[in-house]
């Protein structure tokens, strides 16, 4: 938490809507638009307000296009505006990933520094909230592996409002990813005003000494629900809220495993070439002395996200998963 | 660009109608089957019995104009979201588009006999894949052909074009309907496209463009015909615009009250497609008040048939989120069945 | 090596040739697309006389357009055809990801086996031959993110022909990447006439007890050369070809691995969340207690592939610095 | 459509040229530095001395004409791979230029005087990034323009449709420069569309379009001007049709004879831009013999030092492949960095 500032209670929408707002006031530069984020403030409200209050050149509708939305916003960025780009659900960046792989994360490096994309990309991702086919996609490992971006996904209020402004003022490219679930799911104390928090770090968001778990997004709330049912059988797991996956916190990650000498990786994309692969091997390459049992993951099935909701929940990973596997990882 | 009417917005004709009067009759029962589906369907949406529910309520005359045309067995429908009403006069079961709605892996298991896609979530990535299903048809010497859906919106995605042209140039026997319902979600159509008329994109295309009143069943229908026939002689594409008006909120989540007034809703409720159609039946003498509500109780009994029927679905079970990924089951998919099954 | 045949020593450019001229002469729903395609047989010659020698309708030049090509190949095989799509550099598998996400993947799930995908998608993959600038991508790993599709990579000739027919003839999508640098670089017997090769097989490809070299495609020379030389100093090390992505072989990996007790990953495509990631997050979860050794990954640097020619070398993997790592594992 | 035309193949005027002699002098000027760069490129391509190398023989007064009406300083140029005659006359230094073809870093950090994009490889991706810099001058409210190339093929990429559409939502003062050289490779524009003329697309967004005779360096030049006099005007986008054809090979590793005549090709060489220009100028009795003579030996002076200065390049560093990733290294880069330096 911020030292000495007065807090407000917002959930992860609002909290979001307030960065977006400090970010419009304190930098001209600053342009917000995407599908229906003008008129109607985006479909999760995240702009609400925004356009009436800054005016139709700062915050707009765009047409129905994402490689045209992510293109359109290369451009501004080269001409040195500071781009923030609302992709209406992670699903529908795929439409995108031309414009995303061939020049968002290339351009810096293709001219040497003469050319950056200081842009931001926003996109609601993860499940849980029993929404229509692909609205509840988690596409992190893909943007993860896009050499030259950033990729961060916040886990509660607080942190979505400091780092969105801190993604904002970022010289490189940042890809946010905000769960869904988390949107109206979560009300926390937020500071006010404008603050930004470090990208690059991930934190300890619960000690403990039993085993370790890795996890961003909307999986911390599950890992710290299962950290609480542990702890009333007396285990104590720490949970880590990796937050930024790309640059990754490493030294964090394996300082955590190094106490506790297991690890279990959490995440709700598919299974197989998710981002907790990349977690586990970076483990497994750093700190594998360590290690007293195998590294898990839990994670949604190599399967895609079903489109069934009434067997939905049965796919993103729980409390109950992830015990089933630290307990395995504990009776190792 | 000249729009095509037959109709005009009381049901008095304005040239010479095409249809015998038995079309007619079914043309507006096909319309009031899918108004009375589309109405039930909200009621259960509220009440908890359905997902998402994208509602298509001013829209039946541009959707079932096609369909009348094509056999459900023979030619493909390629919808978006939105043409619940086109798949139920090609000759979807209610009782699937029910279970469809409900999200439901029963409703999503489209029958053998009928020749139509999933409705699709992602915008536009069906007309490249509609362009090779018609092609597909003219491969195998058939004279099947594919109609695709699109919204307004839709047109701005790269598939657009990219289908489009594909079409064109393999002279695919598929109708493109673009539905210009006037917005997609809070963005008004004239945000969405600089040009007027959508119907002039044909013309970047080399393939006819034809402009239609959409909320005019007879127009539709007969333009929709002749682009049918052109189809199946060989001769390409059509691309059709059904100028249209969405009266009802995006989905079953959405609130126009945001980015839209009453009144404009309002003018076009007006022109209500099926309201039209009654007027001109009623002035040729075929259609009476008694028919009427015997029409709404038969409908009502369909609907309430359907809905038992789509109850008696069995629950989906948790484990088949992992099936059918693949024709046959890998380790990865078996080891998460398991777990789903509570196996070792 | 199928036993009792004819054989012919062809490189992986005319072994691919033939197994397509292979394919459409034995099943008439057969068809190729892609740009290039027709007329002039592909920009590598992959199919070569193919065009004129089955017409226009089995062989055809498309619009330049991925997305187009893939959604069109979508739209033949709900139709009951048998596309084989090329696509002219992986690089540009890129606009077509919303396809192949959306659709591709997850048709058959989708549609509970109403509607499947029997496509297979053909693209050159990887350097080594200093071409222009995304020519040389490797993004293998996010087409073996995707639920639903297979991916093969083949590093021979006989298993590009075996392995092509078999993706052919496969029920379920299957990506089939072929590394430049091999399609003239590797001559070698292959079989005569029609062959399948398993999908979904790992192959020890040299044996050695020392460590296991776990690579794929165009890594494959890579490290048998690397076990040459360190053959040489008298240490035996094991090369896995692991062939197939999606379905993976675990068990021949951890067989590998569990006899070798040390592993390292070899892939060109950028480190951070390359498949190399999955495979020792497998190891690692599944082989743990067998390690004697961290579980390194030689892989490409997380940095664009470099348009640089001059400099593109000290990009991809090499037996040098496959080396290098193995003398870590040995000597840790 | 209409075709602008202001000289003949021969170079007569076929109507009245609306250029000083000074100007005229400086468009042909401007043609020959970039063909003289072209031929002595593809011989240093021979030699080894770049890398894969894609000529514009024929097509330049397509490019160099509407290069002329643009100011390096303030408006931007969004190539493709082929329009190295247009950076030429835009004012990239020829230095640079060797080295960008040779995929040399140093080539490929364009002068910070310099608003041109880098070549890009991925077709039509330039677009909407074009679009974006055209409107971020109007929201800056400059009168600056960007003019965006690509080619008949390139027309056919989703990215092409969705930049056409945001620069005329937009009203971006962007000229979208289509060189329709009839091939894209191996394919003719006849199998890459079914319409006619690419000109006829821009009236499915609303904004003009123009075709030009593409080898006619005066029906360009003056094409182009109103186009960016429009877009600085604030009225929006034009889409130009430059018809032309590439008489050279895709790039040096292509063999155009298995997918087209030498008869096709024979033709268009008679149509030759710098030729028919130089008849103009002839015909006006502005030029001849020794100043032609004059001219070659300067550019020649100019290329020779150009390559001089760019073989005084130094040598590409391993580790500078994974420099400039970020503004910053992070560990990833930094661990490679020190690898590749030698250093533990
Ligand atoms: C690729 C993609 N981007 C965004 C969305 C979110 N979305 C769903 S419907 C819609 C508006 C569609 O408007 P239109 O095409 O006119 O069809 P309508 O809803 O009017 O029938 C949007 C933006 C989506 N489903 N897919
Ligand atoms: C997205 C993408 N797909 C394919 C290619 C391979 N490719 C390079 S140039 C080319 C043809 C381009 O033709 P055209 O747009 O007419 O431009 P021209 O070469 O004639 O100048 C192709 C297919 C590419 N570079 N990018
Ligand atoms: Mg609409
Ligand atoms: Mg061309």
């Amino acid at each position: 938490m911020i030292a000495e500032r007065e807090t407000r209670v917002l959930n992860n929408v609002q909290a979001i809507n307030e960065a977006l707002d400090l970010a419009l006031a304190k930098d001209p530069r600053v342009v917000l638009f995407g599908e229906d984020v003008g008129t109607m403030g985006g479909v999760f409200r995240a702009s609400d307000g925004l356009m009436q209050k800054y005016g139709e050149k700062r915050v707009f509708d765009t047409p129905l296009a994402e490689s045209g939305i992510v293109g359109f916003g290369i451009g501004l960025a080269m001409a040195g505006l500071r781009p923030v780009a609302e992709i209406q659900f992670a699903g529908f960046l795929y439409p995108a990933l031309d414009q995303i792989l061939s020049h968002v994360g290339r351009m810096r490096h293709r001219t040497r520094g003469r050319f950056t994309i200081p842009m931001v990309i926003r996109a609601p991702y993860g499940g849980g909230v029993k929404t229509p086919e692909q609205h509840a996609d988690s596409p992190e490992a893909i943007l993860a592996h896009v050499p030259g971006v950033k990729v961060v996904i916040p886990s509660s209020p607080e942190r979505a409002k400091g780092l969105l402004l801190a993604a904002i003022e970022d010289p490189d490219p940042v890809f946010f990813l905000e769960a869904i679930k988390l949107y109206r799911g979560v009300k926390a104390e937020v500071p006010e005003g404008y603050y930004t928090l470090p990208i690059g770090k991930a934190r300890v968001v619960r000690e403990g000494s039993a085993a370790s778990l890795l996890c961003y997004g909307g999986m911390v709330e599950v890992c710290l629900k299962a950290a609480e049912v542990a702890a009333r059988e007396g285990v104590e797991l720490e949970v880590v809220d990796i937050e930024t996956l790309v640059p990754l916190d490493t030294p964090t990650i394996l300082a955590s495993v190094q106490k506790t000498g297991r690890a279990v990786v959490v995440y709700e994309a598919m299974r197989t070439g998710g981002f907790g692969a990349e977690v586990a091997a970076r483990i497994a390459g750093e700190a594998l002395d360590y290690l007293q049992a195998p590294i898990l993951r839990v994670a949604g099935w190599d399967a895609p996200y079903p489109p069934f909701s009434a067997v939905e929940n049965f796919y993103r990973p729980d409390a109950k998963r992830v015990l089933d596997a630290v307990r395995r990882v504990l009776t190792h | 660009m000249e729009t095509v009417q037959y109709l005009d917005d009381t049901g008095k004709p304005l040239r010479e109608v095409p249809f015998s009067n038995e079309e007619l009759l079914r043309g507006y029962r096909a319309l009031r089957r899918a108004r009375h589906f589309d109405e039930r369907a909200l009621v259960l949406q509220r009440q908890g019995r359905l997902g998402v529910y994208p509602p298509f309520r001013g829209q039946e005359a541009a959707q079932v104009g096609v369909a009348l045309c094509l056999e459900a067995r023979k030619d493909w429908l390629c919808p978006s979201y939105r043409e619940t009403a086109a798949a139920i006069t090609f000759g979807m079961p209610l009782s699937r588009l029910i279970l469809s709605w409900r999200a439901d892996p029963a409703g999503w298991c489209i029958p053998d006999d009928v020749n139509m896609i999933q409705f699709y979530i992602p915008i536009a990535t069906q007309m490249p894949q509609a362009a090779g299903l018609a092609y597909a048809e003219r491969l195998k010497g058939s004279d099947a052909v594919a109609a695709v859906f699109i919204g307004d919106g839709g047109t701005s995605e790269g598939d657009f074009h990219e289908g489009l042209n594909f079409a064109s140039v393999f002279d695919a026997p598929l109708l493109v309907v673009v539905q210009n319902n006037g917005w997609a979600i809070s963005v008004p159509t004239q945000k969405q496209m600089k040009v007027q008329r959508i119907a002039l994109k044909a013309q970047g295309y080399g393939i006819p463009g034809v402009v239609v009143d959409g909320n005019d069943l007879v127009a539709v229908w007969s333009v929709a015909k002749q682009a049918v026939e052109r189809a199946r002689r060989g001769e390409g594409p059509t691309l059709i615009e059904a100028v249209t008006y969405r009266v009802a909120p995006h989905t079953s989540s959405d609130d126009p009250g945001r980015y839209r007034t009453e009144e404009e809703t309002a003018r076009w409720l007006g022109r209500d497609p099926i309201a039209r159609m009654k007027g001109y039946l009623e002035h040729l003498g075929l259609w009476n008040q008694a028919k009427e509500a015997e029409l709404t109780e038969e409908l009502e009994g369909e609907f309430l048939a359907a809905v038992d029927e789509a109850d008696q679905a069995p629950e989906p079970k948790p484990w088949e989120i992992v099936e059918q990924v693949y024709a046959e089951m890998h380790p990865d998919q078996q080891a998460a069945w398991n777990y789903l099954r509570g196996e070792p």
